[in-house]
């Protein structure tokens, strides 16, 4: 028993303390470098000729700027709720992926809040949003979505970098411990701040990054909220629908989940982290993915449903954006978000890699193409009929999204070369715990 | 022993012993302990006494601030310093005002559990006397460490040490006092 | 204390009579880059040799003061100032005072005929046109091409110099080559001389070309216009032995039928027509007038047509034919007649002398004499209809464009003078004008643009605009407005009256030679005389008097009958937006949607939906069209309620010279028209299977079922029984005034002039084809037209859907940053420089009225002279949402002389720039506070809806249901 | 194991922690200040002129009233700069023959502005009414100062939009009577207002303070 907890410490603590990187790492940092170079060159190009380079008109004023935006705070807010959740249920599954998982919802949220600043026409006013006193002396105009949801994603930032930190410290005790050279010991150590595991710190760490966790939940709920309201309290006749909130936190959640998924299959392969991510941890995701993507169908039947009740113009917006110019869209969503992830009604196909990446990329592009469907789709249907138009994406906001992807990929990356990714304390405690049971 | 300590560390391979020593150890009167582990052991942070009740406190009272001056806020700033009217809304919107003022309240309760966290623990911390005892390094991976300070009033060198010992260890090594 | 030491004023004249004083009225950018005026600055003021980046309205301000000088000097008749605008002498202008707009009468020519208008100027720079009250043609009203003059003034592409096979000349040059070739001339008493140029209606213009007669009695003079009434003049000699124009009194009309053409949109009096149409219609005391239109293709009056009649050109004549033969004039021809004549036979009857029949220019002669005579037959001349001598007379000996050719082509032409005009452009097909002017041993063209005729003449002369000359026009009624320049020539020129003047030895000094045709006219008391139709900008009691008819009705007989060949008819029509093509570069008539179409930026061939059907056409497939034997390739769009076997093209596109605007863009349909039958001709189509993209702002067309335009029958509510929404929120109070506007659909005949007046007003981007496609025009105020019923005769409905700055406005609350705000007069503001851009504001707009500077629309080809901007308003930079904001300045300016000389605004004293073009008073602003406002009583009127009213967003703006006795509610 | 540390690394971690959060106060603060500060507004900073016109002279001792060259003042929207006429109508008797005119007789014989460099200016989205403000009991000095003792043209106020609104949220205490509106010195209380002005204008905030009452 002694020897089994050096070990996991050690096969864990390798990966960020190895000097061999291998060259695979390599490659993928080169190919996502390369796409967040992409991104800082649409940026700065947006940002000199103004929001006109992309397809954006009268009505369709949001188009690929709020549609990546909602995919991405979809992937953050569901992967810290599953985080969140796992604390609180001190399920073993926790200690393995909860780590990544907060690591996966931070830079979602890193992702995420580039859109809102820059699809602003004029985005270095972006912090008129916050209340400073100006010697103009106006302040935000708190009544508007958009003000919550710059107060909401600023949160969201703020505490789950410190959540994510703060569960990190014991671990980077750990490597600062273990670590070879002096440099790497004194970076891990300052990084550490003299983290010596105490006993009584141990109860205290605990009971705050549990109180955190809790908090986590309701915020999320708010947030995805939020970020439904923005579309939800406008008058557009497909998105004045009170059940919109329910519909992203849902679809939220799925996606969060498959991309969890999908890095935990990753990790599994690329890190050889199997023993520490099990076929019984990757089989319960899958379960929660299959049930997700149950909900999310069940919230798509509810729409109908409730179109069918409301009638009118938000019925017949809601059939357009199903039958018309950009069904596609949605029947898209329903494919790969809903009737792909059936295959894990297997237990094969749940517990084996290429299933997971198959199946967490599908759901992750399905909620993708929904967030298109309902933004583009549902702004299609308008009052008057003689202001309708069309909406296609140009290469310079396609090119900022996958922009966004390679920033998300090269910080996973980084994460995962240089810090602990699955919680090393924790999995010590877990099987402590089963020894001396 | 010619340099002051800081006090007597005696090394153990499971927390099973280090709760034991820890039993014994107040059994024996001593009262200024400190335990040190690769993971946290609750019931043992029990035995020592550790009450972290207040945490929940800090995390109620900064929501509590933070709700309040965010409402506060928005109100004064949206209907009081500069009354403007906003699509024929009335001046105090509050139900406009409630979801910032939850996501706010939450910020603060967060940011202040987590910082109030270090200050407790009076963190950061670089330089600790227990990080000069050799094989220290272990209690971040798999050993177990129990400290009698040197200012607890029954601390006395040779025979603490002998009481460590006692509780057979892997080894006891004395914690120099920083100089 | 303006009146310094004389001395000194005569100096500053004469400086501002040079070069360099017109310099001052020129772009201010390039004023404080012209050398010499940076090198008088670094002189004079060392320390600020900077001054170049000094901004646009503190320039202004500063110069104001020499400015006025220029002006006032003007006011005491010296010689000088003679180019500078008469300040003191335009209307209401108690005295030049700097930043404060002044406003100037004078007379825009469309066609030859006059229409007053009032231009407002802002330190020199004319800003804004609008309607002269004063005026017979306008009644304060404008047309779409008035108000774009304000940029083809400041038209970048104007020429500025002499051109000698293009080459660049000095006017010294051109005086030196000019003067022999004339003398030699007058020697020859004109011989091969012959001179070109468009009907013209202004006396002077007469009197100048008669002397010049004297002094060349052998020159030959040809008048052209693509856009001719050649058959009315035919057919008026034909039938009453001499040429005549005819009135129509609409005020007096009970039954109105037109005969193709547009009667609210193409006639010289067509704003006074539609004013007096819906005057009419607003008679209480009377039932409402029937309007009758038989037409090819969907015109404006027969968008408000009661009922439509769409006939193929080659039936009119059988039409009209049948149509008198009911109301028992000559004999109905063998063909079977049209259903609905004995029904309009019988309104006819029954109206009588109340009754006008009118048939538009491209009519047949034989169209027109039976005309004539069904409308003496009802006995309408008289009592709606006058008879008076042509406003624009043509003297017998007058050649015609056909002439000319057929001289050059004999070389009988020596020497060609082309006044104004671009005739080498707008000639029809079978005349090669271009190739024959080459063979002319000495040609000289006077235009504007260095032109398609400009480049084939040896000489080109600038031509003065309009606002920057002197001249005098007459009415559609023959009301003789004076034409006065508002600006110093931005750019040195002639008009055509300078240009005959010098001709005819009277000098090149168009105040004078003017002033000499009206001395002749008044003789005793000019002075007094002259100063006051300055002012009003009309000469009062000038309108033509009637004349006496003598006819001989059954000479329609004798007239030769259209020659129907097989084919489809095509039809040629000038252009809503660019009438002939001389509006071709004019950036905010090319993006203007064109009524019925809502085309913008080109033209299309416009079918029937049968047609379509029967050549498997869809709007945007190519055609080839092919009329004697010459074919062009156009995009076809299918116009509901067009005549199914005809095909109209507009007139005016496909320009190669127009300039950076008008170039390249749409199709020339001068290439197919045959002289013959420059109006109506036969052709082949075929599909090649090839599309061409067409730009529209409205996709949809129809109603959908909606209740968005209503319609009502006489006396018959809007609202229904519709309950009165309640709302969560409290009422907000506004105490003092509260805008409110509101636009009756009735009288909305679609014609866009409130359009273009909102783009003038407000500096609105232009923002070119490739956005406009991208769907980021930014009209402030777009015209909704919308189709219901048949798409074979469908009804058309007009809405001009401005801001309705709703009470509960939507758009405010999702501003995060109070970027848009109530104002406590319950405007709807917009304050752009507070705006980001989140662009949410427009999310939540169910109008979708508002505008995102997508792009920096300021710093385009298409963007307008900074002189032609309204300093009042400011211009908006990119990445911020603008929108109608009922003309704010305008309030603000009346507010601010309300408080300064203490007193309430009154009623009507702010008017909304779209209000104030509108030629039926559709728009109506003022303040809904006041139960006595004109608004207000509008506001109580049964007909009036909210539009989304269910959406209970409480718009300020609300609508006046459309009147159609046939139909019922909805 | 050894130390990783000494001792002094805690204390100047922790320093350094501390010092960052002290930093990012101590930045606001200064941003704060400095936005407001009169310098950052150019307050009391002279512009180079064309010609060295002292308004502590004119309107000073010779007591010229602002309204003989800035005629316009209670009339329209601009107070109006004298034409260069204005000033020959004195010094075509005065000064005749001083160089420092120069730029006034060449302006005037070639009829070419004086070009001023503007001391006042607002941004060209803001518009200022003069005659509303001075026919409404605003004073000339209430913005500018006492020009009557300054020799060269300097800004008194901010003339930031804040400051404005101070003004537009409350008005009675910056109103003078009519007749006190050219005077220079006089110390606005509001209290000399006839009453009737005063009520109007404490229910007048609200329209003052609405956005288009200066933007458009």
């Amino acid at each position: 028993m002694s020897s089994e907890p050096q070990a996991v410490t050690s096969t864990v603590a390798e990966v960020p303390l190895s000097r061999r990187f291998g060259l695979i790492w390599w490659i993928a940092l080169v190919v996502s470098g390369a796409f967040v170079l992409l991104l800082g060159y649409t940026l700065v190009s947006v940002t000199i000729l103004g929001v006109g380079v992309w397809g954006v008109n009268i009505p369709f004023v949001w188009g690929f700027d709020l549609i990546n935006y909602a995919w991405w705070i979809g992937i953050a807010n569901g992967a810290s709720l599953f985080a969140a959740i796992l604390v609180l249920r001190r399920h073993d599954l926790r200690t393995s992926v909860n780590r990544f998982a907060e690591g996966v919802a931070l830079f979602a949220v890193i992702c995420a809040g580039i859109f809102p600043i820059f699809h602003l026409g004029r985005p270095w006013l972006f912090y008129w949003t916050f209340p400073y006193p100006a010697t103009f002396q106006v302040w935000p105009q708190f009544r508007s979505t958009l003000t919550w949801d710059f107060w909401a994603i600023s949160t969201h930032a703020i505490v789950t970098s410190l959540l994510w930190y703060v569960g990190l410290i014991p671990d980077l005790a750990t490597l600062r411990d273990r670590a070879r050279s002096k440099t790497a010991k004194r970076l891990y150590g300052v990084f550490a701040l003299g983290w010596r595991g105490s006993v009584r710190h141990w109860a205290y760490h605990q009971r705050a990054y549990r109180l955190v966790a809790i908090l986590v939940l309701p915020l999320i709920l708010i947030m995805q909220s939020t970020v439904a309201f923005e579309f939800a309290v406008t008058l557009v006749p497909d998105w004045h629908e009170t059940r919109q909130p329910l519909h992203f936190v849902a679809t939220g959640l799925a996606q969060g989940l498959s991309i969890v998924l999908l890095v935990a299959v990753l990790l599994r392969w690329g890190l050889r982290l199997g023993h520490y991510i099990d076929e019984e941890d990757v089989d319960l995701l899958g379960k929660l993915v299959l049930a997700s993507a149950l909900v999310s169908g069940y919230l798509y039947l509810d729409e109908i449903a409730s179109a069918l009740l409301a009638g009118g113009l938000a019925q017949d917006a809601t059939f357009k954006r199903i039958t018309g110019d950009y069904a596609g869209l949605y029947w898209t969503a329903i494919v790969y978000s809903i009737l792909i992830p059936q295959l894990f009604w297997l237990k094969a196909a749940r517990q084996s890699t290429i299933a997971g990446i198959f199946v967490g990329v599908s759901i992750g592009t399905g909620i993708w193409f929904d967030r298109y469907s309902i933004i583009v789709g549902g702004l299609q249907t308008d009052y008057l009929p003689s202001i309708s138009r069309t909406y296609s994406p140009t290469l310079p906001e396609t090119g900022l999204f996958l922009g966004t992807v390679g920033l998300f990929a090269a910080l996973l990356l980084l994460f995962v070369r240089f810090l602990p990714v699955v919680s090393m304390f924790e999995i010590r405690h877990d099987e402590h715990e089963e020894n001396s049971s | 022993m010619t340099h002051p300590l800081y006090g007597l560390m005696a090394e153990f391979r499971s927390p099973d012993a280090l709760m034991d020593a820890v039993k014994a150890a107040k059994r024996a009167g001593f009262t200024r302990l400190d335990a040190f582990s690769p993971f946290p052991l609750s019931d043992l942070a029990e035995e020592l006494g550790v009450r972290t009740t207040v945490i929940p406190w800090i995390a109620f009272a900064a929501a509590l601030i933070g709700a309040v001056i965010q409402y506060g806020s928005q109100y004064w700033m949206n209907a009081v310093d500069y009354p403007l009217n906003v699509g024929g809304r009335p001046l105090d919107s509050w139900p406009a005002f409630v979801p910032a003022t939850l996501i706010v309240a939450i910020l603060w309760a967060g940011a202040a559990t987590l910082i109030g966290l270090l200050l407790i623990l009076r963190l950061p911390r670089l330089h600790h006397p227990v990080f000069a005892v050799h094989g220290f390094e272990r209690v971040s991976n798999d050993r177990f460490f129990l400290c009698i300070l040197s200012d607890d009033p029954l601390f006395e060198p040779a025979a603490t040490r002998n009481f460590l010992n006692a509780l057979s260890p892997e080894n006891v090594r004395e914690v120099p006092a920083c100089g | 204390m303006r009146k310094g030491a004389p001395f000194d004023l005569d100096a500053v004249r004469t400086h501002l009579a040079t070069e360099e004083g017109a310099r001052l009225w020129r772009s201010l950018e390039e004023l404080s880059d012209a050398p010499e005026v940076r090198r008088y600055i670094e002189a004079e003021f060392p320390d600020i040799v900077q001054a170049a980046s000094i901004d646009r309205r503190t320039l202004l301000r500063l110069m104001s003061a020499s400015l006025a000088l220029g002006g006032l000097a003007a006011c005491n008749g010296s010689e000088a100032g003679k180019n500078a605008p008469l300040l003191s002498q335009s209307r209401n202008m108690p005295g030049y005072t700097p930043g404060v707009p002044l406003t100037v009468a004078t007379s825009m020519p469309l066609n030859g005929y006059g229409r007053g208008v009032l231009v407002r100027t802002q330190e020199g720079r004319p800003i804004k046109v609008e309607g002269n009250p004063l005026h017979p043609a306008s009644l304060g009203a404008t047309d779409v091409f008035a108000q774009a003059e304000i940029l083809s003034l400041y038209d970048p592409d104007r020429s500025d110099t002499p051109l000698q096979n293009g080459a660049p000349r000095s006017w010294e040059e051109l005086t030196n080559f000019i003067r022999p070739v004339r003398n030699e001339l007058v020697v020859g008493e004109g011989r091969g001389l012959h001179i070109l140029m468009p009907p013209t209606s202004s006396p002077t213009l007469h009197r100048l070309m008669a002397q010049a007669r004297q002094l060349f009695p052998f020159a030959q003079w040809h008048l052209f216009s693509p856009v001719d009434d050649d058959n009315r003049r035919i057919a008026a000699t034909a039938v009453f032995g001499r040429d005549l124009d005819f009135v129509y009194d609409l005020t007096q009309a009970d039954i109105i039928v037109t005969l193709g053409g547009d009667l609210f949109a193409e006639e010289p009096g067509h704003l006074r027509y539609a004013a007096d149409y819906q005057t009419r219609r607003r008679m209480q005391d009377r039932p409402l007038p029937g309007l009758y239109a038989v037409e090819a293709r969907l015109s404006l009056v027969g968008a408000r047509a009661d009922q439509r009649i769409p006939l193929r050109p080659r039936d009119f004549e059988d039409f009209v034919q049948v149509l008198a033969a009911a109301l028992g004039v000559g004999s109905a021809p063998s063909s079977a007649p049209h259903p609905s004549v004995s029904k309009l036979a019988d309104e006819l009857r029954r109206a009588g002398a109340r009754s006008i029949v009118v048939a538009g220019r491209e009519q047949p002669a034989r169209v027109h004499a039976l005309v004539h005579a069904i409308n003496a037959r009802l006995g309408a001349f008289g009592t709606t209809i006058r008879a008076i001598d042509p406003v624009r007379p043509v003297s017998a000996d007058t050649g015609t464009l056909v002439d000319l050719a057929e001289a050059i082509e004999s070389g009988g032409v020596s020497r060609l003078v082309v006044l104004g005009g671009n005739p080498v452009y707008t000639a029809p097909a079978d005349i090669d004008l271009a190739s024959l002017v080459r063979r002319v041993p000495l040609s000289l063209h006077l235009g504007q643009h260095r032109d398609e005729t400009a480049v084939v003449c040896q000489w080109h002369i600038p031509e003065l605009h309009p606002l920057e000359s002197w001249g005098d026009l007459r009415a559609f009624d023959g009301t003789v407005g004076l034409r006065q320049p508002v600006a110093m020539p931005l750019k040195p020129g002639l008009s055509q009256e300078e240009f005959l003047g010098l001709l005819a030895g009277q000098g090149p000094d168009g105040r004078a030679l003017v002033q000499a045709t009206w001395h002749e006219a008044w003789g005793e008391g000019f002075e007094e005389r002259w100063a006051r139709s300055l002012e009003g900008g009309v000469i009062e009691g000038s309108a033509s008097p009637l004349v006496a008819l003598t006819d001989r009705f059954d000479v329609a007989a004798e007239l030769e009958a259209r020659t129907n060949s097989a084919g489809i008819d095509v039809v040629f029509a000038p252009d809503p937006s660019v009438w002939d093509g001389s509006y071709a570069n004019n950036g905010w008539l090319q993006e203007l949607p064109k009524p019925l179409t809502k085309l913008v930026w080109g033209n299309a061939a416009l079918i029937a939906p049968e047609t379509a059907a029967i050549f498997g056409l869809s709007s945007g497939d190519a055609i080839d069209l092919t009329v004697e034997g010459r074919a062009i390739r156009a995009p076809v769009w299918i116009l509901p309620g067009h005549a199914p076997g005809a095909v109209t093209l507009t007139l005016g596109y496909g320009r190669q010279r127009a300039g950076r605007i008008g170039n390249g863009i749409g199709f020339d349909a001068y290439a197919v028209r045959p002289s013959r039958q420059p109006w109506i001709a036969s052709g082949e189509i075929r599909k090649p299977g090839e599309r061409i993209p067409l730009i529209s702002t409205q996709q949809h067309h129809s109603l959908q079922g909606r209740d968005i335009v209503r319609v009502v029958a006489p006396g018959q509510s809007a609202v229904g029984e519709s309950p009165e929404h309640s709302s969560l929120y409290p009422e907000w109070p506004y105490e003092g005034h509260a805008w409110g506007m509101a636009i009756d659909l009735d009288a909305c005949i679609g014609c866009n002039a409130c359009v273009i007046a909102c783009q003038a007003e407000n500096n609105i981007a232009v923002v070119g084809p490739e956005e406009v496609a991208k769907g980021r025009e930014m009209h402030w105020l777009r015209v909704d037209r919308y189709h219901a019923g048949d798409p074979a005769n469908p009804g058309t409905y007009f809405q001009p859907v401005p801001c309705m700055h709703c009470e509960k406005a939507p758009c405010e609350v999702v501003c995060p940053v109070n970027a848009t705000v109530h104002s406590s007069e319950g405007l709807n503001d917009m304050v752009y420089n507070r705006c980001i851009g989140t662009r949410t504001c427009s999310n939540n707009c169910p109008y979708k009225v508002r505008r995102f500077n997508f792009l920096d629309y300021q710093g385009t080809d298409y963007t307008a002279s900074p002189d032609a901007m309204n300093p009042q308003v400011t211009v908006r930079d990119r990445g911020v949402m603008e929108k109608c904001t009922y003309c704010v300045q305008r309030i603000g300016a009346a507010r601010a002389d309300a408080r300064v000389e203490d007193r309430p605004l009154r009623d009507g004293e702010v008017t909304t720039a779209c209000q104030q073009s509108c030629p039926t008073q559709a728009i109506v602003f003022g303040d809904v506070n006041d139960p006595g406002s004109a608004v207000s009583r509008l506001k109580q009127s049964p007909r009036n809806y909210a539009l989304l009213g269910n959406l209970n967003t409480k718009p300020r703006t609300t609508y006046l249901a459309r009147v159609e006795p046939s139909r019922e509610n909805g | 194991m050894a130390q990783l540390f000494t001792p002094a690394a805690t204390t100047l971690f922790r320093v350094a922690i501390v010092l960052m959060g002290l930093g990012a106060v101590s930045a606001g603060v200064l941003a704060y200040g400095w936005a407001r500060s009169g310098s950052t507004w150019n307050v009391g900073k002279p512009a180079a002129q064309p010609i060295p016109f002292r308004h502590d002279l004119h309107s000073g001792s010779l007591g010229i009233d602002c309204r003989y060259c800035h005629s316009t003042v209670e009339r329209a929207a601009d107070a109006g700069m004298p034409s260069a006429q204005t000033c020959m109508s004195c010094h075509s008797q005065v000064w005749v023959g001083a160089s420092v005119l120069d730029p006034v007789r060449s302006s005037f014989i070639l009829g070419q502005p004086i070009q001023w460099a503007s001391v006042h200016r607002l941004p060209d989205h803001a518009y200022f009414h003069h005659a509303v403000h001075v026919t409404k009991g605003v004073g000339c000095e209430t913005c500018h100062g006492r020009v009557d003792q300054t020799p060269k043209t300097v800004k008194t106020q901010t003339m930031s939009m804040g400051w404005c609104l101070d003004c537009h949220r409350n008005p009675v205490p910056h109103l003078r009577p009519r007749e006190a509106v050219f005077a220079m010195g006089y110390e606005p209380h509001g209290r000399d207002l006839p009453e009737d002005v005063r009520t109007f204008y404490q229910e007048a905030s609200r329209r003052l303070t609405s956005c288009n009452t200066c933007h458009r």
